[in-house]
């Protein structure tokens, strides 16, 4: 694919409209059986369905925090069920979606922000790093990772999610160049959800963020983030040709921020609830299932198996959360480093006799 | 006159002022704007001075170091925030190699009246990269001032005389102690000087030496051990560099113990200063060493486990105890 | 002027050929004098011999170190002269010929490299800032010194200086974003001399670097860097498009780095002598030197008084270098804060007395 | 078999040997292929181990710490030279916030054996940004160790000791004592573990600890005292985190009393942390308070005057004459 820097317009893909009306496009053909599209639309509801309870479980004071990824469906599940066995994604602290395609354990997620973890799963293991909260952080991990694999000869790809607002960071930009120096086999996927917090895009760029791969030399495309299938054709023939050795390259997927930043945002502060309400009618999930419908791929008792697993995984994570358990003290010991530390194993031991010296329950 | 506000509160009250007696003062950062910080501490700036005096940056730490480096060259005092104490590392570099070092360097030609806003420390239960204590890292950096306030009048006072101040100041807010309250005299001039300590309770036996959030947990243990009968005189820093090394010296040489209590790691912490530089110049008053404690040396834990990285009241007080067995 | 994102190519802009033909560029027309044409190669001429004295004076020991301009001399010249009174530079460690322009004494840069001095020279009071070593550094601080113009509503504008090399560093891509979002009155002037130390561009880019701009958003276009008409010309348009408002411009003049990186290192272990000789051919001097000719706009008169004061200014180097005063201990603790320390007046105070226990010769 | 060594040839043969011993083991940064490094530290590897494994990367500090944590999570070895102390504050938030963490983070499933190659320290008059020492910035970071070799037969091992060490190790290297020789037996063993201080010279009036740059400096300020009459004993630390506070004060507690000198500003350096450490081991010990010897609180000057900065022989001895008069 040649590199679209002539471009004359920022149009993005779509495979399926808001409406649910399939448009073929070209460039990005997708053969897909009837099993994967009503697979893909029972991980968009249970992803939502996850995040929701996520975000009930906060109010409830069973969470420190929740990062909503409510109407980011599309985009994290087309793009994480882009991606096969070894390859690796990099998240940021949002990326439940890709997460679940990775097969994490939702519950991981919530010990994390539950405090009972800064980790949670493994990486290695599920083809996922664990998340990154200093925006931009893991974009330079993702390209030395891809070198990685060049190395290894190993027929994958890394991919790298970020957000709009970390296109601003040095470490960003500088990935860009990594890769394109090294023609590094990683995808960056950047869900442009139109909002950093509280500033929109205006404040991170002028032009469409697609097109900052012009400036570094390789492809930048936009895909509809609301569309599940353009999510997942655009990422897996840009997966492929990066596992094929042709490069990285940098999709734009153009969705929208339905909730807060996090559990203890005030969105009202800083946008109009109209903008939200227009983007509510391109809702990610609702066009699938119009689809599925109209393509008569589902009935009503598809619908309900599916309601019913939602409601036990919702069950799941409840009990699952207040039963999480919290950490040793001596965790925070022992996994400060991989060998024997003079200095740690002599607090460790202080701390442990200071505990002692109360009565067993300051002990947590 | 005289209004009860919280730490934040008093910190935005300061740069109000600053922003009307000083036309060069302006503000930037990350949210800071519209939403007024995810704080609240710039709530309504912008709305009153406009968008080119509090400014909301694009995501990049380190620009909006460097840019307010530009600024303060082309005669504007900016006040930079960085969002929380986790993500000033990014902007480390233009802070260690131009900002301070900048005056030196032009034989003081060029002024760097810069004030660097952050809200540092645990204790808010917060996601990893929301707890950390940078503070020895600036503090070991020539060509920077470090300060932290206690309590919203010191806030009040302190922001104004670090925005006023020529050379770059860090300024460090203990966010797990932004909504205490206390009485501010806003027209009240400043207590003292931005970089003397303050005895903030007087004892005989033990001088208990801390700063920032630190500082209501240690007169919180010094009330328990009055109870006990042991009289602990609390200084609380307020300056970390350079620091008022007389104040505490003239505490200690008459206590004759030391014990010093922050949130970052001992290993090389403000305490393993303080501590050197006391043994020295009290050298011959003192009964014991001086004690440190503090943070663990091992990366800041999930917050499940904070309450024992950071040390409380009764840590505080074990090594009191232990300084007083000498 | 459009964005030129769509730029078939990546011709440069050229006004005269190495040979010393005139061409006229439409889009950058150069009005300008006999009297500015000889000025411009008297400035050619003195910057290479303030070059050629301080790499001289470096060997016989005078300097610890000098970062060789040679064969950059068109474009810092070219660059330098199109700045007006109030326009604020930001320069590498190499920008002698454009220091020589903003009116800054020679002597003070062999000050910073004879190691009397960080700084050398009041920045505000020349409209140029001192160098910078650590690279990319002075990137966002030429735009926030850019938006200080702004808010100031002068009419001036900053530009910024660096090299291929560091068009890597995420500063310097963060300030491409800053200038673009917040339209800041800056020009990006990137010396294109194909090597960072011992890498040559490949390992930068693999695109031309002036097409970097294009993924921000903001004109990119490349200049030859030996053509000091052409530096001067493009300089100028986008300085004054800034000035106007129209916003940020990269501008990269492609040349050649003639010498070593610095005077410490060797160029022998890492490029071909015959890369070196096809440049020569380019002499950015040369083509001036036979343009006046051709054009009859000197007489032999001119290049013998040329000389005589290219002497003389090199005699003045020699002389002031060695005279140039060792700074005193005292300025190592005065300058370090603007307002008194105690911990520094300690210090101070406890060194002047370790001194004076010496027999003063200890004080130097 | 034993041969005549630079410390820069020394950890060239280190780097080799750690090449050829293990294929995860890669070198990365700025000009160490074709140009071998501006210090010649990594010369003829890429000609003899290629471009994927001696990579010459984009100018980008930031970038290469967080390519070479990607490719540790791959399950590579990777050696990432920073190529002077002054630029490594680009890269100073994937070391404090990626690197450090990781393991921790990762509840032990993520290692990360990373060494960062750092030339550091003055007394090269070197332009600006050439001559830091920040070591007290890594050795306060939870999660990181930090070597320093003084001389060639330390420089070979601890360099290949810090490639084997599963955690992350900033590998600081003497900058002005690359000239140094010595002979290097390349078949011997390790003579100490990585985290061991060693006394270099033994003496029974004080104990003088020091690092790095300063140690050959503190060795002959020893012959110069020992001409006097007084017998110093000299502590290479090799770690500066751990420390070997144990070696410190079984010398301490034997001479009463002690020493620390660094090129670093003294306000918060590795000194600070080794006099309070020392001070509450050796409480009953110590004869005299641990003095401290080390560079100001200003940014490093311009070289003319770093002879100033940077403590000498006779500000060491000051210093020992000073404590010896307690
Ligand atoms: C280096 C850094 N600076 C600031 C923050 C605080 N912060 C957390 S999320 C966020 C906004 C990120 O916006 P974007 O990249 O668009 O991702 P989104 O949250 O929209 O998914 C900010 C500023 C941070 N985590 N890291
Ligand atoms: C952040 C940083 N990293 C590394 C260096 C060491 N260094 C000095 S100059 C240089 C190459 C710069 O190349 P370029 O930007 O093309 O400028 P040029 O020297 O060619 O003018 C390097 C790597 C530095 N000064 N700063
Ligand atoms: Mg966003
Ligand atoms: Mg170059």
């Amino acid at each position: 694919m040649a590199i679209p820097s002539h471009a004359p317009d920022d149009r993005f893909v779509q495979l399926l409209t808001p409406e649910g009306e399939r448009i073929d496009n070209s460039d990005f053909p997708l053969e897909i059986t009837d099993d994967e599209l009503r697979s893909l639309y029972r991980d968009l509801v249970l992803v939502r369905r996850v995040d929701a309870e996520a975000t009930a479980l906060q109010r409830q004071g069973e969470l420190g925090l929740w990062a909503q990824l409510l109407g980011q469906e599309a985009a994290q599940v087309g793009a994480g069920r882009a991606l096969v066995a070894g390859d690796m994604a990099f998240p940021t602290y949002r990326e439940h979606g890709v997460a679940w395609c990775r097969g994490v354990d939702p519950l991981a997620l919530l010990g994390l922000f539950r405090g009972t973890t800064n980790g949670g799963w493994d990486p290695e293991a599920h083809g996922f790093a664990l998340y990154t909260i200093v925006i931009g952080d893991q974009c330079p991990q993702a390209v030395g990772y891809a070198m990685g694999i060049q190395n290894d000869e190993a027929d994958n790809a890394a991919m790298v999610f970020f957000g709009d607002g970390a296109s601003s960071q040095g470490d960003v930009n500088e990935s860009f160049i990594w890769a394109s120096v090294f023609n590094a086999p990683v995808v960056f996927f950047c869900q442009n959800n139109q909002w950093a917090i509280s500033e929109p895009l205006e404040r991170q760029t002028r032009i469409p963020l697609f097109q900052r791969a012009w400036g570094f030399g390789f492809p930048g495309i936009r895909v509809d983030g609301n569309d599940v299938l353009a999510c997942l054709a655009v990422s897996r023939h840009m997966l492929q040709r990066a596992r094929e050795g042709a490069g990285p390259a940098l999709i734009e997927a153009f969705t929208y921020r339905m909730g807060a930043h996090t559990t203890s945002d005030d969105p009202t502060r800083y946008r109009l609830d109209s903008d939200v309400e227009a983007w509510r009618l391109r809702d990610p999930l609702e066009r699938v299932r119009s689809f599925l419908h109209k393509q008569q791929l589902v009935d009503d008792a598809f619908f309900d198996e599916l309601d019913a697993e939602a409601e036990q995984l919702a069950e799941r994570l409840r009990e699952g959360t207040r039963a999480l358990p919290n950490p040793s003290v001596d965790d925070m010991f022992v996994h400060a480093y991989a060998e024997p530390h003079s200095l740690v194993e002599r607090q460790r031991r202080e701390y442990a006799d200071y505990l002692a010296g109360f009565s067993g329950g300051a002990e947590s | 006159m005289t209004e009860t506000m919280t730490m934040a509160g008093a910190i935005n009250a300061g740069l109000r002022l600053a922003l009307e007696n000083d036309p060069k003062t302006l503000l930037m950062g990350e949210d800071i704007g519209r939403l007024g910080g995810v704080f609240r501490v710039t709530d309504g700036l912008q709305k009153d001075f406009g968008e080119q005096r509090v400014i909301d940056t694009p995501l990049a730490e380190s620009s909006i170091l460097g840019a307010a480096i530009g600024m303060a060259m082309r005669g504007y005092r900016p006040v930079a925030e960085v969002q929380f104490d986790g993500f000033v590392y990014v902007a480390f570099d233009q802070i260690v190699s131009q900002l301070a070092k900048m005056h030196a360097r032009s034989s003081g030609l060029v002024k760097m009246p810069v004030t660097v806003r952050l809200p540092y420390g645990g204790g808010i239960g917060a996601v990893e990269h929301h707890s950390e204590s940078p503070e020895a890292y600036f503090a070991h950096t020539a060509g920077l001032r470090v300060v932290t306030p206690s309590n919203p009048v010191d806030a009040f006072h302190l922001v104004q005389q670090a925005i006023a101040c020529d050379d770059p100041v860090i300024f460090l807010e203990p966010k797990r102690r932004y909504w205490d309250k206390a009485d501010v005299d806003m027209s009240a001039e400043p207590p003292l000087p931005m970089s003397s300590a303050r005895v903030v309770r007087q004892g005989a036996d033990v001088t208990l030496v801390t700063y920032g959030p630190m500082v209501r947990t240690c007169v919180e243990a010094a009330s328990a051990a009055a109870l006990d009968g042991c009289e602990i005189e609390v200084v609380d820093l307020r300056s970390l560099a350079p620091l008022d090394i007389d104040t505490v010296a003239q505490s200690v040489s008459s206590t004759g113990r030391c014990v010093v209590a922050h949130e970052a790691s001992v290993f090389l912490g403000l305490a393993a200063e303080i501590a050197a530089n006391v043994a020295e110049v009290c050298f011959y008053d003192l009964e014991a060493p001086v004690l440190r404690v503090g943070g663990f040396h091992t990366p800041y834990p999930p917050s499940r486990l904070e309450q024992h990285f950071l040390p409380d009241l009764d840590r505080v007080l074990d090594a009191v105890d232990r300084a007083m067995a000498y």
